[in-house]
Order: structure tokens, then sequence, then C-alpha cells
């Protein structure tokens, strides 16, 4: 058998496989379609280019084969070619960069309406904390983290009193509305990141990290971490749960403010002294 | 590139004789003319005994061969490794002694024995050392001496890097990236022994690999024979040239991030280590910059990826055109875009860290300085199947490595947009695509490079040809196990699937995914035990090869052209040869041969009608 | 080799003078920089300062005592343009330990 | 004869272009050793780079105050604090081994052999000077409670960078100054007038030689100009 029969093999198996593969994307739960936008175009320009060539080759293969004799071309340049090659690979890779650049510049800029959600990350889970009514979170230091601070929040910082503190790692989002996701890592890095809303972001111990994304499909996801994180990296999992407005509402009407916690610290303190002194 | 050229239009080019010697002006008429030896006769240092004949050797092709075959070695490690990675991923828990610690051991070790000790050791201490003096026609590299210690620092590397199998802890399994802080935390297997040991081995291997890089350096640029101008090496030269220069550039950053982290690791500095809270403590450590240490690791990946790339590119087009019978097309385009893309790769680094936290706004500038680059290496594709288009193929196993050359590398090219165009790369990166593309285009690809250019110079080291049956089948198996290995392995990147688990449990999506990773794993071990079939054809051949005598391929290079096949000490006997054109006059029309060598001189092919190139 | 010559030494010998010069102005140029911090000038002025003494000197003891001034345009070319990859790197890092300042600052003690 | 005669070259950029299309050599005239000792300073410029880079970045990237360099390295001179002074004192030492160097290099070549190697001696002492002054001052900050993972002034990061990058350069220094003292004795046996083989590479030696090592000598000048401005004036 002819060695280009097999390579034209490959090319037509690969373009099969692309065809009839069932192993694609998960369906997308959030705005950012635009990146599977340029993920299509790259893949159609790219892919074109890759047959093209491929099929160029075995046409080669099979025409010019070692013939005795046979007469060769002499021409070790051809500079109008050159050009015409240069300049179309120039004018594709433009059109591949410009919608990836615009696309990019949607992704760090996060809207104004965004909800701050605090995701604190460490060897091997995932926990939440979200701004409370006065929308702003408020400063915190992984230092300060202790049994009685488990966010490590400033206590002088008058923001961080009314925080929503998740000792969990489901996190609930309402559908439509932008969520700015800030990273906090206590210890190595970490990346939090749902397949689904094809956004990801590491998370760095000693900066903060974040990135933006608009949830728009109810349901439930699966979190991954994908930044390689020590052993057990493969199995820090969390969940995002994405539900209506009502039933978000009533989640996090039951969650714990940060001076909740700190009230219900003293209380604990109270009875234990209550409790001590009873026995004496 | 031809002496015709030369003496008529070029009055600064070498060759002509009366704008240099100021002899008034009078043309030469000689047309062999080259000009006389700058430089006196190279001090040989000839060993006697066994020790400095084979051990201790000065001779660069002995060099070579030691370095060959200590990569080789390392390379086995990492292929046994990467079996290991794979049954764990296609059948977990069919191998019990395979725990999340081991695996992650595992696949540290063996990206970093296949980058660094296999990939960068075979090509630049491998191939450079057997080929720049025989290619560039020096007796020997311009530093013997330094080029022997550069082989036993590499040597001592890899006792080291081997060493931390069997230390207590095991070798380090923070990923090859060596990301601090978890490379140096408990949390991550070996992060004690294992990760020093790491550190220390790269550093004696960028101490070792500079001396070597010096070498193969000056070599080439100081100490080329008569008529060898640049513009007239073989692009292997120009390959392993620039990314020599790349790896004396890129390797210091490697070297200054190891040293910081030894001593964060060691003295408990800050330089990587902000504030960290584990298990509920607080650390000793604070206010440094994990992100720093991916800057400077970077500064030095990106162009080691083209440490790896441009030696591969250079050797393939050597190939192709040998094999094809045809001059390599746009030879100064070739070289320029070698050159660019190494001047380039100093300013891409940071595409390896769209999601990594770094300054968002560095995503415009690296996308676009990444995509530039995309556009030299394209042309130097075009120009591989151009050099195809109107040639006479040989289809030898050779041409067939090319060709699977040119299938896997243009398809992890392409791959490469994707990851190099940051809101792509976004969904994208940390995932399996990204391995998949790696192993594509800086695994597959420089292998097919490295297989076929030992299937070509085989015959110039042992004087014996490889068997050409065996080889097809090794290829075959080879391409065909490789690329089903990593084209599927996209799709699971596209699904989602992180890199770097040890285990998928039952993510809907993912477990649908686990026959695709079953076949993998098949595909893999049917590769790893294909290269059986390699080493058989080596060792057989070396006693009942065809013996090959002079210049079997019928190439132009100097390699070639030596008195005595194998090369002696000293390669050239009594004289050096005189250069009086590239190397790549195939079927030059005119000519009685289908090839003209780089030492015959204009006047015995007068007929020829070599074109300016 | 039948026309071996003996190569003229490029950078051989230069005048005493020159180099006694050129250390002259070494600790001329020295002593001013220590003296941007013995008078403690701050800001754009200090910086500004700094780095053109620095730069002087690190250029005249390339140039003169390392010789690169008589060397041929061919070495000092390719020893002085792998110097952009370190400008860049320079100008990339600054940008990025910005960024981190920055975040620090906002998130551990700012805030809003 | 005259073919390569550099005298007869183009020069400047037309010379560049000319000696890159020329064979043999890429740089005229300039011996294996000395464009050895060029590009593999070149690789050295980038592992000091890479240190200040990092330096630049840790420094300017940390939110505790940065200890103020004139206060820290200041000595007491009857009982006035001077800043710098030791610092000062250690640049024009070491400038005055790079001139010192200069000047053997230059006799090296005139093959005048006692002040090659007078000249090559008082390099070393100077070197040996400038590393006894900053034992001094490293036993200084060390007794101060620096350490390179903690520091009472401020910043972690200021002692580790401090020893960090003053003790890579040191080595450099000290690598240099044994260098110096082993080519002194080379040069008073007169081992480059005669050619003597090498011990270990078995070459001929020659005064190329003494430059080879000047430029190893005023790189570590060179580099001492930037730390000086960064670590120390900043």
């Amino acid at each position: 058998m002819h060695p280009g029969i097999i390579f034209l093999g490959v090319v037509v198996g690969s373009v099969l496989f692309h065809i009839y593969t069932p192993w694609w994307w998960t369906d997308i739960a959030s705005n950012w379609g635009a990146m599977d936008d340029t993920i299509n175009l790259t893949f159609w320009i790219g892919g074109g280019v890759f047959i093209l060539v491929c099929l160029f080759m075995v046409y080669c293969v099979f025409k010019f084969s070692y013939k005795e004799g046979r007469k060769v071309e002499y021409k070790p340049e051809d500079h109008k070619l050159e050009k015409i090659l240069t300049i179309a690979t120039t004018v594709g890779v433009i059109a591949l960069l410009a919608p990836g650049l615009i696309v990019y510049n949607n992704y760090i800029n996060t809207p104004k309406n965004a909800l701050q959600v605090e995701v604190n990350a460490w060897q091997w889970g995932w926990q939440y904390r979200l701004p409370g009514e006065d929308g702003i979170l408020g400063t915190a230091q992984v230092a300060k983290i202790s049994d009685n601070n488990p966010f490590g929040i400033n206590l002088d910082d008058p923001n961080g009193k009314d925080d929503i503190l998740i000792e969990d790692d489901v996190l609930h989002l309402k559908t439509n509305r932008p969520v700015k996701i800030l990273l906090r890592s206590l210890d190595v890095l970490h990346n939090y990141y749902v397949p689904q809303f094809r956004a990801k972001m590491d998370a760095i111990p000693g900066i903060i990290t974040y990135y933006w994304f608009e949830p728009n499909k109810i349901g439930e996801y699966e979190v991954l971490c994908a930044e390689y994180c020590g052993v057990g990296h493969y199995a820090m999992r969390a969940k995002v749960i994405v539900e209506s407005e009502y039933n978000y509402k009533s989640w996090i009407n039951e969650q714990e403010t940060f001076s909740d916690l700190i009230a219900k610290q003293e209380n604990n303190k109270l009875k234990k002294i209550l409790i001590v002194k009873n026995n004496d | 590139m031809s002496d015709e050229y030369n003496q008529k239009n070029a009055p600064l080019e070498a060759q002509s004789s009366d704008t240099i010697s100021g002899t008034s002006g009078t043309p030469s008429k000689d047309i062999d003319y080259v000009r006389p030896a700058e430089l006196p006769e190279q001090d040989l240092y000839h060993g006697h005994s066994f020790i400095t004949k084979w051990i201790f050797c000065q001779d660069a092709k002995i060099i070579g061969v030691q370095y060959f075959l200590t990569a080789v070695f390392t390379g086995i490690v990492g292929l046994v490794l990467s079996w290991l990675m794979r049954l764990q991923l296609g059948y977990p828990d069919l191998v019990p002694f395979i725990t999340a610690e081991h695996y992650y051991q595992f696949v540290t070790m063996h990206g970093m024995i296949m980058v660094v000790y296999f990939l960068t050791a075979l090509f630049l201490g491998g191939f450079g050392n057997y080929l720049i003096p025989l290619m560039v026609g020096a007796r020997d590299m311009v530093f013997p001496y330094v080029n022997m210690v550069s082989f036993w620092m590499f040597f001592i590397a890899v006792c080291v890097l081997m060493a931390s199998f069997f230390v207590p802890g095991g070798p380090t399994g923070a990923g090859w990236t060596l990301y601090p802080p978890q490379a140096i935390l408990p949390g991550t297997p070996g992060s004690n022994m294992g990760i020093i040991l790491m550190l220390v081995s790269l550093s004696l291997f960028v101490i070792g690999f500079t001396m070597g890089g010096l070498n193969y350096i000056i070599t080439i640029l100081q100490a080329r024979t008569r008529g060898m101008t640049l513009m007239r090496m073989p692009l292997t030269i120009w390959g392993i040239f620039t990314a020599t220069a790349l790896a004396m550039l890129a390797f210091p950053a490697l070297l200054v991030s190891c040293i910081m982290m030894t001593l964060d690791k060691m003295l408990e500095t800050s330089f990587f280590m902000p504030t960290i809270v584990q298990a509920g403590e607080v650390l000793d450590y604070g206010g440094g910059s994990p992100v720093l240490f991916q800057h400077l690791f970077w500064f030095f990946g990106h162009p080691e990826v083209y440490i790896v790339a441009l030696p591969a590119f250079g050797i393939v087009s050597d190939l192709i055109s040998v094999h094809a019978r045809k001059n390599i097309f746009g030879y100064r385009m070739m070289v320029w875009a070698i050159v660019g893309i190494g001047g380039l790769s100093f300013f891409v680094w940071a595409h390896h860290m769209y999601v990594s936290g770094m300054n968002p706004w560095f995503g415009f500038f690296f996308a676009t300085t990444t995509l530039i680059i995309a556009v030299p290496t394209a042309l130097k594709v075009y120009n591989w199947i151009i050099t195809l288009f109107r040639a006479n193929i040989r289809m030898n196993t050779v041409m067939l490595f090319c060709l699977g050359f040119i299938v896997t590398f243009v398809n992890g090219g392409i791959t490469g947009i994707f990851l190099g165009n940051v809101a792509v790369d976004i969904p994208l990166s940390d995932t399996y695509f990204v391995i998949a593309h790696f192993h594509m285009v800086m695994g597959i690809a420089p292998l097919m490079v490295i297989m076929g250019a030992v299937y070509h110079w085989f015959p110039l080291v042992t004087g014996r040809m490889l068997s050409e049956k065996l080889g097809k089948w090794h290829f075959w198996f080879t391409f065909l196990g490789a690329y089903s290995i990593y084209f599927p392995m996209h799709y699971l990147g596209f699904i989602g699937v992180p890199r770097r688990y040890f285990e998928m449990y039952d993510s809907p999506y993912v477990a649908s995914a686990t026959g695709l990773n079953e076949f993998i794993t098949l595909a893999a071990l049917i590769v790893g035990f294909s290269q059986l079939i390699f080493i058989y054809n080596i060792v057989s051949s070396l006693s009942i090869g065809k013996p090959a005598g002079k210049n079997p391929w019928k190439a132009n290079s100097l390699e070639w052209l030596t008195p005595e096949v194998p090369p002696a000490h000293g390669n050239w006997g009594e004289k050096l040869p005189v250069i009086h054109r590239w190397p790549y006059d195939f079927n030059v029309p005119g000519a009685k041969e289908d090839y003209i060598t780089q030492t015959t001189p204009p006047s015995e092919v007068i007929s020829a009608e070599v074109e300016k190139t | 080799m039948d026309e071996i010559q003996n190569k003229e030494q490029s950078t051989s010998t230069h005048k005493i003078g020159i180099y006694l010069w050129i250390w002259g102005l070494l600790f001329v140029l020295s002593f001013f920089s220590y003296m941007v911090d013995w008078f403690a000038f701050q800001g754009f002025l200090r910086w500004t300062l700094i780095l053109i003494f620095m730069f002087l000197k690190a250029g005249l003891i390339m140039a003169f005592f390392m010789h690169l001034y008589w060397e041929r345009y061919a070495l000092v070319n390719v020893l002085l343009w792998p110097m952009t990859a370190i400008a860049g790197f320079i100008i990339l890092m600054a940008a990025e330990a910005k960024y981190t300042v920055f975040t620090r600052l906002l998130y551990f003690f700012i805030g809003g | 004869m005259s073919d390569n005669s550099l005298n007869n070259l183009p020069g400047g950029f037309k010379g560049m272009s000319h000696d890159m299309g020329s064979d043999q050599t890429a740089f005229k005239g300039v011996q294996w050793g000395k464009v050895m000792m060029w590009i593999f300073l070149l690789s050295d410029t980038f592992i000091f780079s890479c240190f200040l880079i990092s330096y630049m970045k840790g420094r300017t990237s940390t939110v505790v105050d940065w200890p103020n360099t004139s206060e820290v390295f200041s000595l007491h001179v009857g009982g006035v604090p001077v800043p710098l002074l030791l610092i000062a004192i250690m640049t024009f030492v070491l400038i005055t081994s790079s001139g010192t160097m200069a000047l053997a290099v230059k006799y090296g070549y005139e093959k005048n052999r006692k002040m090659c190697g007078w000249l090559i001696l008082a390099t070393a002492i100077g070197g040996l000077t400038f590393v006894g002054m900053q034992v001094f001052e490293w036993s200084k900050l060390i007794h101060e409670g620096v350490r390179p993972w903690e520091n009472p002034f401020g910043a972690k990061q200021f002692g580790s960078f401090f020893f960090m990058i003053t003790g890579f350069h040191g080595t450099h220094v000290s690598i240099g100054v044994i260098f110096l003292f082993i080519y002194a004795r080379k040069v008073f046996r007169g081992d480059f007038d005669n050619g003597k083989r090498g011990f270990f590479t078995t070459m001929k030696s020659d005064y190329v030689a003494i430059e080879i090592l000047g430029l190893y000598w005023h790189f570590v000048d060179l580099v001492w100009v930037f730390i000086f401005a960064f670590f120390y004036l900043w």
C-alpha cells in the first residue's frame, strides 16, 4: 500500500472523528457564548489550514514518489509566492486575534451591577463569603483566620460586619445576574472552574484574583479545581446551584452573617462561663 | 548561494577576493577561489588510554554519543512513568501501588525528564555535539575539555535526578512546572528531599549546559571552514545554533528561580511565599509572590519550547531536502524564520499564564506577540511542503518520519493558536486540551524528527544501515499510535476535564470519556512497546546491518564527506574541506548527478545552472 | 593550510592615557551617585540622576575597559541586542508588581 | 596574504554585514576564548538581571515598609552616622581594581611581564579587600538581627534579597580573586611568553587569557554598578 493512502486516511479520519465525536463541550450555562464562538472560528480557520496542508502533502507524496530520472524543479526561492503566503497568514492571524481580544476585553472588565462573591480556597476545600446589604465585602487577611473568624475579616472594617459567611462548599447564584468571583487562597494555587461557565481563574495566596460571568441556566454544576494544588487536587470539588431569584432569596436569608457569628460566639462564651459557674 | 552569484553580484561576500584584499579591484579570474584560512589549525588533544578515549573523552563525536545514550536512558525512564500514569487514568485500581502521591510524582518526573533531560539534552547535547563540527567543517568543538566537563555535569545532574526516586518521601510531585507554594509545602509529595534534589539537579544541568552551549555557539560562529558562510550552513546547524543561543539566555531564569526556591525551602526566605495558612497554622512566610516564580519559570519555559522545536525544524528541513532530492524551498526565509522565532520567544512567555492571576492587561500584549510568532512558524510549514512539490521523493523511513512530523506539527501548531489567543485559552487552559497540544507539538513532532534523524545519520555514526523493513513498521506503529493518543485527547479538553487529575470520579460529562481514556491508555502501551522494534533494529544493525559506505543517501552536506566513515578523531584527515556552495544543490539543471556536494568547486560542474538564491 | 596568516590584534594596545581618563571619570561618577544619596534627593530627580550615572558608568566600563568600543560591530550587536529581552522583562515586571501591590492594598487593607 | 587583514575590512554597520556574510568567523580577529567569555558574560548578565528584576518585583509589591538603606548601611564615624559610607568605599575599591586590571591587560599585550603581573596582583588585592569589607558588612547586618528569613527593620524580603544578591556577586568576586592569583603566578612564571600548555585543557597559554580574565573582572565591577544603584541608592 502506498504510504500516501495512510496519511490520507489520517486526515479523513481526523475529520470524521471530529464530526462524529460524542465528546464535545458541555452545554454552556453562562454569558460566555462568545468564547465558544471564538473557539469555533479558530476551529474552522485552523482546521481548514490543517486539512489543506495535509492534503497538499499527500498529493505531493502520490505525485512525486521516487522515479529514476524524474525531472525535478530547481527553484530555491519564489519571492512572489512567499509574499502571498506571508500576507495570507498574517490576515488569517489577525482574523483570529481581533475577536479574541474583544472577548478578552469583556472578560477583564466586570459589569457594575455584578454581585461579588469571595471564594476561599485551601487544601482541599472551598467556602464563600458574600457581601451583606451594603453590597461591599469587608477587607480580610488570611493571617487573621482563626476559629472565631473563619474568613480572616478585619474586625475594624465596618463593611465586614454584615458579610454573609457560607462555611460549606455549595454556592447558590441567581440567574441572569453577573457575578464577580474574587478568589482568595489560604495556602497554594487553586482554580475555581465550572466547565459550563467556561470562565476560570487561579486563586493565588498573597493576592486576590477575579473573573466574572453571568449564569443563565438554572441547574446544579460541579466545580473542579483546575490548578494543581497537591495530592488532594483531583478530589477538590464543590457545587454551584444556579436558581431563580425567589429561591436564591430564601437561601440567602437562612445564611449567617459575620455579626451573627460573633454574637453566637459571645453567647457561647457566656454560656460556658455560666456553666462553669453553676458547676462551682 | 552559489559562487557564480557571489563572484558577480556581491562585492562584500567572502569569496570575492578583490574587495577584501584590496588588490586594486581586478576581479579574480579563478572561479574556485576561496579566501585563505584566518586561523591556524586547531590544536587537538589526542586521548591514548581507554579512559581518555572513551570515558573522559574530548572528541565531540563521542561526547555526542554519550549525551545521546544518557538522554535516551532517562527518556526510557520517562516513558515507563507515562505508562504508569496512563494505566491509572485508563484503568483506575488496576495497579494497586499507584496512589495519588505516586501518580503525581510520576507526572512530575515524566514531564521534567522528557522536556529537559531527554529532548533538550538529546537535540543539543547529542545531535549538536555530533553534527556541529562535522557540518561546519571544524576538527572538533573549540573547547574540547570544557565540552567533556559539560557532559559529565549533565551525567551528574541525571544521577541526582534519579537519586530522588530513592530518598525518603520520593521524588517531587509538584508538577513539572514546580509552582510554589505547593512545591515546597507538605501536601505535595516529595516536598522535602524530592524537591531539593530536583532543584539541585536542574541547577547542575544549567551549569553543564552552559559549558556545552558556549562550545556550540563559538564553534558555529568562529570555527567554520573556508568558504562556509553563515548562509551556507545546513538548516540543522541554524536550528541548533539558535536553540543554543536561546538556551544561554533562558536557562539563567531557571537557575535563578531554582536558587530562590531552594532558599525558600531551606532557609525559609519569602521570595515566592506569601502569608500562608496551612492546617490552621500561619506559616513563617510572608510578602512573597508566587506569580513571580511563574514569570521567571516561563521566561525560561517558553524559550525552552523553542529550544526543543528549533533543532527539530532545522533537522527536518535537511532530511526533507535530501530525501526529496530537491533544494529546501526559501532557505533564507527559513533562516530568518528560525532567528525570528527565537527572538520573539522571549516576549511571549506569559501566554502560559493567562489564567494565573497576573496583571489582566498582560493578556492583550501576550496574545498579540504569540500570534505574531505563528506567522514565521506557518511559513516554515509552507516551505516544507513546497519543497515536496515537484520533487523526487524517496519514500523511505526517514521521509516517512518527516511526513509524520509535518502532520503532527501542523496539528499541534494549530491547537497552539487556540491556546495562544487569550479568550480561546480561558476555557481550554489547564484541561487535557493543553496536554494534547504540547505533546503533539513538542513531544511527538520532535520525536518524529529524532527518529528520522537516527535513521538518517545511523550510517554515518556506525557505518551500517538500519533495516528499512523494521523501520517502516516502527514508523507506522509510532505515528499512528501516537496520533491516536493525542488527537482524541483534545476532545477530553473540550469536555472540560482538568489536567493532573488522579481520578475522574463520576462527573457525568467526565464519566462519558471513560472509554476514550481506556483507548488512549492502550494506544500508549502499544506505542511504547513498539519502540522495542526500534531498539532491536539499532542493536541488530550494529552487527548485521548492510555496510553503508560513503554518503549512502547522496547528501550534499559536509558530514558525509569525511575521508573515513565513520569519521575519525579530527574529522578531516590531512586537510580541512573547502566549501563552494550551500548544501541544497539537488537536481541542478545541467548537472550530471542529482546532487552537487558542498565541496565541489564550480569548475567541476561548469555546465550546472546553479541559481542565485 | 598553505596561507595561514597571523592576525593582528584589534584590541592590542591603547595609550595609557585613555585608561587613566576613564578611571578618573568612573571615580567622579561614583562620587556623584554617592552624592545623590548624601543630599537625599527624592522622587523623579533622584531616579533620573541614579540612572544617568549608572548607565554612564556601565557604558564607560563596557566601552573602554572591556574594549567594546574598539570591537567590530558584529560582536557589539550580538552582545547588546539581547538586552531588549531584559528591557521587556523589566517593564512587564514593573507593571506586574504595581498590580500586585494594588490588589493587596485594596483587598487586605483599604477595601471598598 | 593581506586578505585577512582587519585593517582592510569595512567598519561600522557595513563591516557588520560583511563579517556576518563572510566565511570562517563572524567576529573577525576575536579569539575563541574571548568570544566564549563574552557569551558567558551575556548569559551571566541574564542571571543578574533576573535577580534584580525579582528584587524589583519583591520590593515593589510588598506592603510592609522597606528599610531605609541610607540608614541601615550607614557607619558611625565619631558618633555621626555617615550614610552608605562603607558601600561608597567598596565601590571605589572595586573601581580601582578594575582600573589596575585594565592596565594589566594593556601591559600584557605589550608583553611587559613584570608590570602585568604586579598589576594583576594589585587587582587581586583590591578584590580581596572588597570581599573583606563585604564580610564586615554582612556581619554587621547579622549582628543587627537581619537574616535571610527575617528583618527587624521591615519587609522580610530585604534580608533575603540582600544576602542573595550580594552573596552571588561576592561569589563572583571571590572566584575572580582566585583566578587572579593563579594568573598572576602564571604571568610571573612566564607561561604566556613561552606558550606553556595548560594543566587541564592541554592548550597553549597566550596573553589573550589576561584580557579574558580582565573581561570577567570588569563584568564583576559592572554588576556592582547596578547593584549599587538599585539596591543601595533606591
